[in-house]
C-alpha cells in the first residue's frame, strides 16, 4: 500500500455569496443562509489540491473526510472527482456544523481518523471560511499525537517525511517533519482543479462510507468548550460629508486629505 | 372521512414493487414518498380538514389495457388494492385504504376512433373533454362536457363518476352517453360491455340480453371500486358551427368570434313560478343547446370576486344583485340552419313573453358575449369556482323533475346562508346553484356550490357539519344525497332505499373475490361522527331514518 | 292429490283459486312463440299485487318452480315467455293500473298489465303521447315492450336503450323487492310525489343500474311490477312524408343527413313488401301493392308543438327538403295505397287484429338485430342470398330499418312470411339466415331462441359475468329457467 | 423569500389540473392540447405544476424528505411558466413559478445539486458565463465592428450580447448582425466586450440566488457607468431577467430595456431600417418563454392576502412581448405567417430553459422535437424565433428529426431583408 492521505473537508455555505444572503439571527445565535449552496471550505479545497499533487508525484491514495449533518452528496462527489479515491462521511442529524465548536469538531474528526488508520498524512485547510477560527487542524493533531505544520503553501512527501513551505507575512519558510503528520494548507497552494462532468459521474462508483456517532469510540455527549454568548451583525454607521471646493482638482486634494485623516488610506 | 394521516402508511413490499416494475418498466412506477403525495393531495370536494387522502404505496403508469390487467393481477396476488385515476379531479380519485396502488392512466390518452356518421368516439381514459371537443368539432360534432370542466376525462365521468353538465339539455348525461366500455374487472379479467365484446364494433352498449352496463354504474359510478375502464365509446352530438372557434385571450379577456347560428340568452323572470313554468315550456319546445339556471349575483361573485368585494359591501347593492337577478336562466341556442336558429329564437322569445321574462341577448354585448360563449360551450368557466378562496364543494341531491331541483336550490341556499353568516364559508350571496336540464328537461339537476378557503380553520371546521346538514335536507326531501359515494352517508341511506348497498356489496363480492378494488367510494360503510353535529339535527336525522327505513315489506307507507 | 292439483293448490295459496288455471286453451299459447317451440306450461297464475309476486317467487324458490312471467296477450312473437321445458306462467295482466299520469312532468306510472291500447287514449286526454314501437300487438304490455327493448319509431326521443322506460319496481329471483331510478327512495311514491318528484330519473339508485340488467333479460333476473314511462307532447301539427327511392344508399345518406340535426319525429325505412304489409289489411293485395311501391321508402313525420307549430314544421320541411335534394331523393305525401294521413293513423296505434305480419301468408318469422345504418346494405344482401338458396323470393322479404339512439344505430328487421303449413321450411330459412347474418356481424342484442346460442358464442367474457349476476339475483333459477346463457347445467 | 413563504400558495392548490393544459379556451386539437413538457415526458403528477407544489408542501410539512430523486424532479422542469399562466387563468393567489423557483433554492441550500448545474455555476464563477468559455474571448464576436467600448466611453444604446450569442459559433453571424442592424439604423451603440458578464438569471433559475445577485449588482453598475438610455439584448433570457428579476431584487436598471425584436420593430416602423429583400417564405413563429409570458415586466409586490391582490399585480404573462416579433415577420417583403396552436402566453417551451438543456439533454431535445412537430403541422416552410437558446435547440431538433424546417433567428431575417448581410458577414 502506498501513501495514504486523508483530507479533512468541511462543508460550508458558499462564502462568495453576497452579504444579503447571510442573515444574522441574534436570538438563535446563528447565521441563516439564503440562496447559497454548500461548498467545500475553500481552504480545504486547497488542501485537497495539495494532496492530489502529492499523489501525482508519489502515488498512494486520498480519502476525503467530512463531518456534519445533511452533507451534500453532490458537493462531496465533485470534490472526490477532482482526484480522491474514497470518501468517509461522519453524518448525524445532531452534527450541525454551524453549532459545533472547534474542540468538539476536533474530537470527532480525531475519532473518525482513528478508524481510517493507517494513514500517513492528514491535510486540512488553514481555517474554515464560515468561522475563520483555524483551530480544528491543530486540535486534531494534538488529539492524535501527530506533529502539525500550519499554513502550507507547498507540501511534498519523500522518504517518510513531509516537507512544507510555510507562508510567512514576509515570505515563507520550509519545515520538515516525519510522517504521519498533519498539515494545514493555505490558499497559496492554488485552487482545486475542476473535474470534468464525466469524472464527476464516474466518481459515483468510488467507495463512500457513512460513519455514525455510535461507530466512533468516543463518549457522548462531547462537551463544548466554546459558548456563543451573543451574535449580532456589525453596526454599520454611515455618515456623509460633502467635499466642497471650487475646482475638481482642489476637491480631489481635499478628499485625499480627509481620507488620510480618517486612516482609510 | 377519517383524517388521513401517515401513521398507518407502509412501504410496498419489494416483491410487489419488482412485479410492478416488470410490467410497466422502472420509469413508470414510483414509490418515492414525495411523488406518492402528488396523489394524496386531493382537496377538492373533500370535507376532511386534512385535505390529504391516504397516500398510495406506489403509483404506476400503465400504457395499455394489458398492463392495467397485469397491475390489477399483481394487486390481487400481493394483497394490495388498486385505485384508478384518469385526470384525477377531486377527492374521488384518491385512495381510501392504506395499501393502495394508484393506477394513473395518464399514458392511455388516445382518441382511438371518431365515427363521424354514427356519431361516437372511442376514447382512452386520459383524453380530456376539451381535446375530444376540439377533434369532434372538426367533424361537425361535439361532446358532452361535464360540470367539473374541460380538464376532466369524459371516460371517467361516463364510466365511473357522475356526468352532469350544462349541455345536458342537448347532450344528455355521462352514463347515458356510453355506447360501450372496456372494463378490467377487479380480478384482472377483461370484459367489454355491449357489442364490442362480440367483436362487432362499439355502437351498442347493451346485450346480448341483460345489459352489463347496469353493473358498472348507476346514477353515479363506482369510482374504481369495481374495476377500471380502459376504453369507452361515447356518443357525440351535432355541432353545426365552425370547426374551430377563433378566440383571442385566455378567459375573462377572451374575444371569441361567435358563430352566426349561435344565440345566447340571459333571461330573467320575476319569480320562481314563472321561471319554473317557462323552463317546462322550453323543454317541451325542444329548443336549446345548453341551459342552466344561474343566480347572476353569485355568478358575478365567482367571476369577479375583487369587483364584488369592493362594491357589494353595501346592503343595497347586495339586495339589487341577489333579488333582481335571482331567477335567471341562461340558454344557448344553436341552429343547424338559419331557419332553425330563427325558429328557436322566436320560440324562446314567445315563452319569455308568456312568462314575463326578459332577455339580454348576451352575444350582442361584446365583452360578455365572447367571454360567456366559451365559458358555456367548453365549460371553461368552471375552474373559476376555485377563485374566491381556492376551494369549493357542492351539495348534491338526486336528480328528478325541474321543480324538485328548484326546491333543492332554495334549500341549499338557506343552509348556505346560515353558514355564511357564521363565517363558515365565503360569502357568494348564498344562492349559487349549478343546474342543468337533461334531454329537453326529461329530468334536471341541481347542486348548490359553496366556496371556501381551506387555509381558514373556521372554514375547515364547517365542512363536515355542512355535509351532514345537506345530506339530511336531501333525505327530508325524499331524495338520495348523491354524495352517497361517501361511506358514511351510504350506511345511512342504503336502508332507506331498498338496502341498495347490500346488492352493491354482493356484486363486489361476485366480481372481486380478493377485495382488490378500493371500495371506499363504492360499497364500504362507516359510521358518521355525530359528535360534530348539532343535537337537533341529529334528532331530525333519526326521525327521518325511522320514517323512511325499508321493512321486509318494502318502503314504509 | 295428483301432482298437478297439488301444484295448483300451492299456487292458489298465494293468489286465490280464481287466479290459477291449467286451462289448456290458455296454456297452449305458451307452447310456441316466434321460432321457439316446445314449452310445457303447467299452469298459469295471475298475481294481483307486488306482494303476491314476491310470495310467488319465495314459493318457487322453496319448491324449485320455474316461473315464466308474461304480461301481454297472445300471439307470442318472440318465445321469451315460452318455458324451456316445464314452467308456470305468471300472467301479469291483472296488474293493469295506470297508477299516475303527470302532465307537467310528462310521465306515466303504469303496472305491467297496461297495454298500448289502454294507455294511448288516457295519455292523449292530457295532450301527451305514448312513445310507440312500430305496430305493436293490440294486447302488448307497454312495460313488457320496454323491458324487451322494442325500438320506438321516433329516434330523437330514443336517447338511451332504456327509453322510454324510466323507474321500475323489481322483485328479484331472490324474492327481494327493489326499486330503481329515483323511485328507489327515500320515501314512498306518494311521499315523493308530495315532494314534487315524478320518478323521472331512470338511473340508479346509487352506483348500480339494476334496471339495465333486468331489461333484455327475458324475465330471467327479476319480475317487474310497474314502471314509470316518459311521455312526450302530442304535436299540434303533425305531418307524415314518404321518400320512395330505388336506391337504399341514397335513403341512408338522406337519413344520416337528417337525423344528425334531429330533424323529423317518426323516422323509419321499409322495403316495398314490408310497407305493403303495413298499409293494407287484405293479404291478397300485398304482392300487387308491393310492386307499386319503390323498392325502399323512408317514412318520416314532422311536427309542430305548443309554440309556433307552423314555423317549426316550416323550418323542418325546408331543412329536410334541402337534405333530400343533396341526397338526390324526393319527399312525397303519398305512396300507392297510402296517403300521409293514413300512415299517420297506422303509426299511432297498435296493429289491428290479426297481427299485421300474418297478413301475407298467415305465419311469419322475424330476424332482427342491431347494427349501424351504413352496414345495413351488407346485411340485406346476406339475407337475400340465403333466401335465394331456399327458393324464397327476394322481393317477399320484409325489411324494416329503425334508427334508434338518435340515429347512432339501427334495429334491422327481416321478416319472412309463409303459410302455417310451410312452417318447417320457414324455420329452416330462418335458422340458416340467422346463422349467416350472425356470421356477417349481426348483433343479436335481444337473443331469443337460437340467437342466444349464436350471440353468446361470440362473447364468453359477457357470459361469464352474466352468470355471476344470475347467481346473485336468481340463485335458485326460478325465473325463466334455461333461457339466454343460463342453461341449468352451465350455471351450476 | 423562502419556500415557507409560499406555503399558502401551495396549500391553495385545488389540484384542478388546469396547470397541465393549454388554457381551455385555446385547446385546438388533441395533439397539441398540453402545455407542460415535464409532465408530458415523465407523467407522474409530481412533474406538473400542481405536483411540484404538492412536493413543496409535503417537504415543508415533513410528510416526506428531500432526496436526490425528489431534487431531480424539481430540476426536470424548464421553468417555462406555462403552468403558471394556465393556473392564473383561474387563480389569483398562487404564484406557481415562484414556488418552482423556491423549490430550487431550497434544493441548493440543502445541497441537493445537479452536478451539471454545479459545473455551470463554477463556470460562471470562473469565466462569467454559464458555458464555461474563456472570459477573455467574450468580446471576440464584435471584432472589427465600429462599436463603442462602454468600459471606456459612454453610449446611447448598450448592447448586451448574452452568453450564448457571445460564444456559440453557429450564432456568431446573428449577433454580429444584430449589432450591424443597430449601426445601420444610425444608433450610438456600445458593448462591454470581454467585460460583459452573464445576467445571472440562469443562476437564479438554478436556485443559486446569491450568485445571481452578484451578477445583477455587477451589471447594474456597468449600465450606470455607460450612461446608456436603452439596453437592448437579443437574448430573451437576459431580457426577462432584466425586466422581471432585477427589479424584483431591487436592482432595476436605470434605462429602457428592449429585446432586439422590439427595437427592430420600432426602427422599421420609424423608417430607420428598411426591408428590401424578398422573403417568399411561409413562417411560423415560436414565442420564447422568456420573451413571451416570462418576459412580462415586474409588476410590483403585494404584501398580504393574495386573494385580495389587485389584478394589475397578477403575473399572467399578458404583458410579454408577442407583437414585435410577429410585426417583424409580417414586415418581411413577401413573407407569410401561420400560427402554431400553442402560442403567446400558452406557447410550448423549446426545452432549453431552467438548466434542463445541461442536466437532462435528452429531455431538452424531446421538448424541442415536440415543438418542431407542431411547427411542421402548420405547413410552414420555416420557423422563426427570437432567443439564442430556442434557436439552438430547435435547430438541433429539426436536424435530428431530418425535418425540412429551417430555424431562423429573427435577427438573421432582418439582416437579410435589410440587405446588409453579405458585405459584413464574418
Amino acid at each position: 500500500m502506498g501513501l495514504h492521505i486523508v483530507v479533512l473537508a468541511k462543508m460550508v455555505p458558499d462564502p462568495e455569496g453576497p452579504p444579503s444572503s447571510f442573515e444574522v439571527r441574534s436570538e438563535e445565535k446563528r447565521v441563516a443562509v439564503r440562496g447559497l449552496p454548500p461548498v467545500i471550505n475553500p481552504f480545504d479545497e486547497n488542501a485537497l489540491e495539495a494532496a492530489i499533487r502529492i499523489k501525482e508525484r508519489a502515488g498512494g491514495s486520498i480519502t476525503l473526510l467530512s463531518l456534519g449533518r445533511n452533507l451534500s452528496r453532490a458537493v462531496i462527489l465533485k470534490a472526490v472527482a477532482a482526484g480522491a479515491d474514497a470518501s468517509v462521511l461522519v453524518e448525524e442529524d445532531s452534527l450541525d456544523q454551524a453549532l459545533l465548536d472547534s474542540r468538539s469538531t476536533a474530537v470527532l474528526l480525531a475519532a473518525a481518523l482513528r478508524t481510517l488508520e493507517p494513514f500517513d498524512l492528514v491535510l486540512c485547510g488553514r481555517q474554515a471560511s464560515d468561522t475563520n477560527a483555524g483551530v480544528v487542524g491543530l486540535g486534531v493533531a494534538q488529539l492524535l499525537g501527530l506533529p502539525a505544520v500550519t499554513l502550507a503553501q507547498k507540501v511534498e512527501v519523500a522518504d517518510g517525511r513531509v516537507m512544507v513551505e510555510r507562508v510567512l507575512s514576509d515570505g515563507y519558510e520550509v519545515v520538515e517533519c516525519p510522517l504521519p503528520a498533519l498539515v494545514t494548507v493555505s490558499g497559496e497552494v492554488g485552487d482545486l482543479r475542476y473535474p470534468s462532468l464525466q469524472a464527476i459521474r464516474a466518481a459515483k462508483e468510488l467507495p463512500q462510507r457513512i460513519v455514525r456517532l455510535q461507530d466512533l469510540e468516543i463518549s457522548l455527549p462531547i462537551e463544548a468548550w466554546v459558548e456563543t454568548v451573543s451574535l449580532a451583525p456589525p453596526r454599520r454607521e454611515r455618515s456623509c460629508r460633502m467635499v466642497e471646493a471650487d475646482t475638481p482638482a482642489e476637491a480631489g486634494e481635499r478628499l485625499a486629505q480627509l481620507l488620510w485623516e480618517d486612516k482609510v488610506v | 372521512m377519517t383524517t388521513a394521516t401517515l401513521d398507518t402508511w407502509k412501504e410496498i413490499s419489494e416483491a410487489a414493487y419488482q412485479d410492478l416494475e416488470n410490467v410497466v418498466g422502472t420509469e413508470n412506477v414510483s414509490r418515492e414518498p414525495a411523488v406518492l403525495d402528488g396523489y394524496a393531495w386531493q382537496p377538492t370536494i373533500n370535507d376532511d380538514p386534512a385535505k390529504w387522502v391516504k397516500r398510495p404505496v406506489a403509483v404506476v403508469l400503465p400504457s395499455s389495457t394489458e398492463e392495467v390487467q397485469e397491475v390489477v393481477r399483481i394487486c390481487n396476488r400481493h394483497g394490495l388494492k388498486f385505485k384508478a385515476f384518469s385526470t384525477g379531479w377531486g377527492v374521488y380519485s384518491g385512495p381510501t385504504y392504506d395499501n393502495v396502488v394508484q393506477i394513473d392512466l395518464r399514458r392511455m390518452n388516445r382518441i382511438l376512433d371518431i365515427d363521424e356518421r354514427n356519431m361516437y368516439a372511442l376514447v382512452e381514459p386520459y383524453v380530456c373533454g376539451a381535446q375530444l371537443q376540439a377533434e369532434a368539432m372538426k367533424r361537425g360534432l361535439n361532446c358532452h362536457i361535464i360540470g367539473a370542466g374541460p380538464a376532466c376525462s369524459p371516460l371517467a365521468s361516463a364510466t365511473s363518476g357522475w356526468g352532469v353538465g350544462w349541455d345536458g339539455i342537448y347532450m344528455s348525461y355521462g352514463h347515458r352517453n356510453l355506447l360501450g366500455a372496456e372494463w378490467v374487472l377487479p380480478d384482472g379479467e377483461l370484459l367489454r360491455v355491449g357489442s364490442s365484446d362480440s367483436g362487432l364494433g362499439w355502437f351498442s352498449p347493451d346485450g346480448p340480453g341483460p345489459s352489463l352496463r347496469g353493473l358498472m354504474r348507476g346514477s353515479t359510478g363506482a369510482l374504481s371500486g369495481l374495476g377500471i375502464f380502459t376504453k369507452c365509446a361515447l356518443k357525440l352530438y351535432p355541432w353545426p358551427g365552425p370547426s374551430r372557434v377563433r378566440i383571442r385571450g385566455l378567459l375573462l379577456d377572451a374575444k371569441a368570434e361567435i358563430p352566426e347560428n349561435v344565440r345566447f340568452h340571459l333571461c330573467f323572470f320575476p319569480d320562481r313560478n314563472r321561471l319554473a313554468d317557462a323552463v317546462y315550456r322550453i323543454g317541451e319546445a325542444e329548443i336549446g343547446y345548453l341551459a342552466t339556471r344561474t343566480a347572476v349575483a353569485a355568478f358575478i361573485y365567482t367571476f369577479a370576486p375583487h369587483l364584488l368585494r369592493r362594491i357589494a359591501g353595501t346592503s343595497n347593492l347586495r339586495d339589487v344583485l341577489s333579488k333582481g337577478t335571482k331567477w335567471g336562466f341562461v340558454i344557448m341556442l344553436v341552429g343547424a340552419s338559419e331557419e332553425e336558429i330563427d325558429y328557436q329564437d322566436a320560440v324562446l322569445r314567445r315563452i319569455l313573453a308568456d312568462h314575463e321574462g326578459l332577455s339580454i341577448e348576451a352575444m350582442g354585448v361584446p365583452a360578455i358575449g365572447s367571454m360567456v360563449f366559451m365559458n358555456f360551450f367548453r365549460v371553461t368557466a368552471i375552474p373559476m369556482v376555485f377563485r374566491m378562496g381556492g376551494l369549493f364543494s357542492t351539495a348534491l341531491d338526486r336528480n328528478d323533475t325541474w321543480d324538485t331541483q328548484l326546491d333543492w336550490a332554495e334549500i341549499g341556499e338557506s343552509i348556505k346562508r346560515k353558514w355564511i353568516e357564521r363565517g363558515g364559508i365565503l360569502d357568494d350571496l348564498a344562492d349559487n346553484p349549478f343546474m342543468a336540464l337533461y334531454e329537453s328537461n326529461m329530468w334536471a339537476h341541481c347542486e348548490e356550490i359553496f366556496q371556501y378557503d381551506a387555509r381558514d380553520p373556521k372554514h375547515l371546521a364547517s365542512l363536515e357539519p355542512m355535509f351532514i346538514e345537506f345530506s339530511i335536507a336531501a333525505i327530508e326531501k325524499c331524495m338520495e344525497p348523491l354524495s352517497a359515494t361517501d361511506a358514511r352517508l351510504r350506511k345511512l341511506v342504503s336502508p332507506l332505499m331498498g338496502h341498495y348497498n347490500e346488492w352493491q356489496k354482493k356484486l363486489s363480492g361476485a366480481l372481486d373475490a380478493n377485495r382488490a378494488a378500493d371500495t371506499g367510494m363504492y360499497c364500504d360503510e362507516i359510521d358518521f361522527d355525530f359528535s360534530k353535529v348539532e343535537p337537533e339535527l341529529k334528532a331530525k336525522l333519526d326521525r327521518l331514518t325511522e320514517k323512511f327505513r325499508w321493512t321486509e315489506e318494502g318502503p314504509p307507507s | 292429490m295428483t301432482e298437478k292439483s297439488a301444484l295448483l293448490e300451492k299456487l292458489a295459496s298465494v293468489v286465490g283459486r280464481e287466479n290459477v288455471t291449467d286451462d289448456e286453451g290458455l296454456l297452449s299459447t305458451y307452447r310456441r312463440g316466434g321460432a321457439v317451440e316446445g314449452g310445457e306450461p303447467l299452469a298459469m297464475i295471475r298475481p294481483g299485487s307486488t306482494k303476491e309476486v314476491r310470495e310467488l317467487i319465495k314459493l318457487a324458490r322453496a319448491e324449485k318452480y320455474n316461473l315464466v312471467f308474461s304480461s301481454s296477450a297472445p300471439p307470442r312473437l318472440r318465445g321469451d315467455s315460452v318455458p324451456r321445458g316445464e314452467g308456470i306462467i305468471v300472467d301479469m295482466s291483472r296488474m293493469d293500473k295506470i297508477v299516475r299520469l303527470d302532465r307537467r312532468n310528462k310521465v306515466a306510472l303504469i303496472e305491467a298489465g297496461v297495454t298500448y291500447e289502454r294507455l294511448i287514449p288516457e295519455v292523449d286526454k292530457l295532450g301527451l303521447k305514448v312513445l310507440m314501437p312500430l305496430l305493436p300487438k293490440r294486447g302488448k304490455s307497454v312495460l313488457a315492450s320496454c323491458l324487451e327493448r322494442e325500438p320506438i319509431i321516433i329516434p330523437k326521443y330514443h336517447w338511451d336503450m332504456t327509453d322510454p322506460m324510466l323507474c321500475t319496481e323489481l322483485v328479484f329471483g331472490t324474492g327481494d323487492l327493489f326499486r330503481t331510478g329515483s323511485a328507489a327512495g327515500p320515501g314512498t311514491l306518494e311521499q315523493q310525489w308530495a315532494a314534487g318528484a315524478a320518478q323521472k330519473n331512470p338511473m340508479g339508485p346509487a352506483q348500480t343500474d339494476f334496471v339495465r340488467v333486468v331489461q333484455g333479460s327475458q324475465g330471467t333476473m327479476a319480475a317487474v311490477t310497474w314502471c314509470s314511462l316518459k311521455l312526450e307532447v302530442k304535436p299540434r301539427i303533425h305531418k307524415i312524408w314518404f321518400v320512395p327511392d330505388h336506391k337504399l344508399e341514397r335513403l341512408i345518406d338522406f337519413t344520416y343527413r337528417s337525423l344528425r340535426p334531429r330533424l323529423g319525429d317518426e323516422w323509419l325505412i321499409l322495403n316495398a313488401y314490408a310497407l305493403a304489409t303495413m298499409i293494407t289489411e287484405n293479404g291478397q293485395e300485398i304482392p300487387e301493392l308491393a310492386k307499386e311501391q319503390a323498392p325502399w321508402t323512408v317514412i318520416y313525420g314532422v311536427s309542430g308543438y305548443e309554440y309556433l307549430p307552423e314555423e317549426r314544421v316550416a323550418y323542418q320541411e325546408r331543412d329536410l327538403s334541402r337534405h333530400a335534394q343533396q341526397a338526390g331523393v324526393i319527399p312525397v305525401s303519398e305512396v300507392p295505397g297510402c296517403s300521409w294521413k293514413k300512415m299517420e293513423r297506422i303509426l299511432a296505434a297498435p296493429s289491428p287484429e290479426p297481427y299485421y305480419k300474418t297478413r301475407p301468408k298467415g305465419d311469419f318469422l322475424d330476424i332482427f338485430f342491431l347494427t349501424t345504418l351504413d352496414r345495413v346494405p351488407g346485411f340485406i344482401s346476406v339475407m337475400e342470398d340465403v333466401a335465394s338458396e331456399f327458393g324464397y323470393p327476394r322481393d317477399r322479404i320484409g325489411v324494416y330499418i329503425q334508427p334508434i339512439q338518435q340515429g347512432r344505430n339501427v334495429h334491422l328487421e327481416f321478416t319472412v312470411y309463409f303459410s302455417p303449413e310451410d312452417r318447417g321450411k320457414g324455420r329452416e330459412l330462418y335458422e340458416a339466415a340467422s346463422r349467416a347474418l350472425s356470421e356477417a356481424g349481426a348483433f343479436f342484442s335481444r337473443p331469443y331462441g337460437i340467437w342466444s346460442e349464436l350471440a353468446y358464442a361470440r362473447c364468453p367474457d359477457t357470459v361469464r359475468v352474466l352468470r355471476k349476476v344470475k347467481e346473485m339475483l336468481d340463485p335458485d333459477q326460478v325465473l325463466n329457467r334455461g333461457k339466454l346463457c343460463f342453461t341449468p347445467e352451465e350455471v351450476s | 423569500m423562502a419556500l415557507s413563504d409560499y406555503q399558502r400558495d401551495m396549500e391553495g392548490c385545488s389540484r384542478c389540473s388546469s396547470c397541465k393544459w393549454v388554457p381551455f379556451n385555446q385547446i385546438k386539437s388533441w395533439r397539441f392540447a398540453k402545455n407542460c413538457p415535464s409532465i408530458c415526458r415523465y407523467n407522474f403528477h409530481a412533474y406538473s405544476g400542481s405536483g411540484r407544489m404538492i412536493i413543496g408542501l409535503s417537504l415543508l410539512t415533513g410528510r416526506s424528505e428531500l432526496n436526490d430523486n425528489v431534487a431531480e424532479i424539481v430540476y426536470k422542469c424548464q421553468l417555462c411558466g406555462a403552468c403558471d399562466t394556465a393556473c392564473k387563468v383561474y387563480r389569483d393567489d398562487i404564484d406557481l413559478t415562484e414556488v418552482l423557483l423556491e423549490l430550487r433554492a431550497h434544493c441548493v441550500e440543502q445541497g441537493f445539486l445537479m452536478v451539471e448545474h454545479m459545473a455551470m455555476i463554477d463556470a460562471l464563477k470562473r469565466e462569467d458565463n454559464v458555458l464555461g468559455e474563456p472570459k477573455a474571448k467574450r468580446g471576440e464576436w464584435a471584432e472589427g465592428l465600429p462599436l463603442k467600448d462602454i468600459n471606456r466611453e459612454r453610449c446611447e444604446v448598450l448592447f448586451h450580447a448574452g452568453c450564448r450569442y457571445s460564444y456559440d459559433p453557429d450564432l456568431r453571424g446573428t449577433v454580429r448582425g444584430a449589432a450591424l442592424l443597430l449601426l445601420e439604423a444610425g444608433l450610438d451603440v456600445g458593448i462591454a466586450g470581454a467585460e460583459e458578464s452573464c445576467c445571472g438569471g440562469r443562476a437564479y433559475e438554478l436556485g443559486y440566488r446569491g450568485e445571481a445577485e452578484n451578477y445583477a449588482e455587477d451589471l447594474l453598475s456597468r449600465v450606470k457607468a455607460s450612461g446608456a438610455r436603452i439596453l437592448v439584448t437579443p437574448c430573451a433570457d437576459g431580457y426577462a431577467h432584466f425586466r422581471y428579476l432585477y427589479p424584483r431584487m431591487g436592482k432595476e436598471l436605470p434605462c429602457e430595456i428592449l429585446h432586439m425584436t422590439q427595437l427592430l420593430d420600432r426602427l422599421v416602423r420609424e423608417g430607420r431600417l428598411r426591408f428590401r429583400e424578398q422573403f417568399p417564405l411561409l413562417f411560423t413563429y415560436h414565442d420564447p418563454c422568456h420573451l413571451g409570458r416570462m418576459g412580462e415586466p415586474y409588476l410590483g409586490d403585494w404584501k398580504g392576502d393574495k386573494l385580495q391582490r389587485p389584478m394589475s399585480l397578477k403575473r399572467a404573462g399578458r404583458k410579454g412581448v408577442y407583437e414585435a416579433p410577429r410585426n417583424l415577420i409580417q414586415a418581411l417583403p413577401g413573407a407569410g405567417l401561420v400560427e402554431m396552436e400553442r402560442i403567446r402566453e400558452y406557447s410550448w417551451c423549446c426545452g432549453a430553459g431552467g438548466g434542463v438543456h445541461e442536466a437532462f439533454p435528452e429531455f431538452s431535445s424531446w421538448t424541442a422535437r415536440e415543438r418542431v412537430e407542431e411547427a411542421l403541422a402548420t405547413g410552414a416552410e420555416a420557423l422563426a424565433t427570437a432567443c439564442p437558446w430556442c434557436v439552438r435547440v430547435l435547430r438541433d431538433a429539426s436536424r435530428e428529426m431530418r425535418a425540412e424546417l429551417p430555424v431562423y433567428d429573427l435577427v438573421d431575417l432582418a439582416l437579410q431583408a435589410a440587405g446588409i448581410a453579405e458585405k459584413e458577414r464574418v
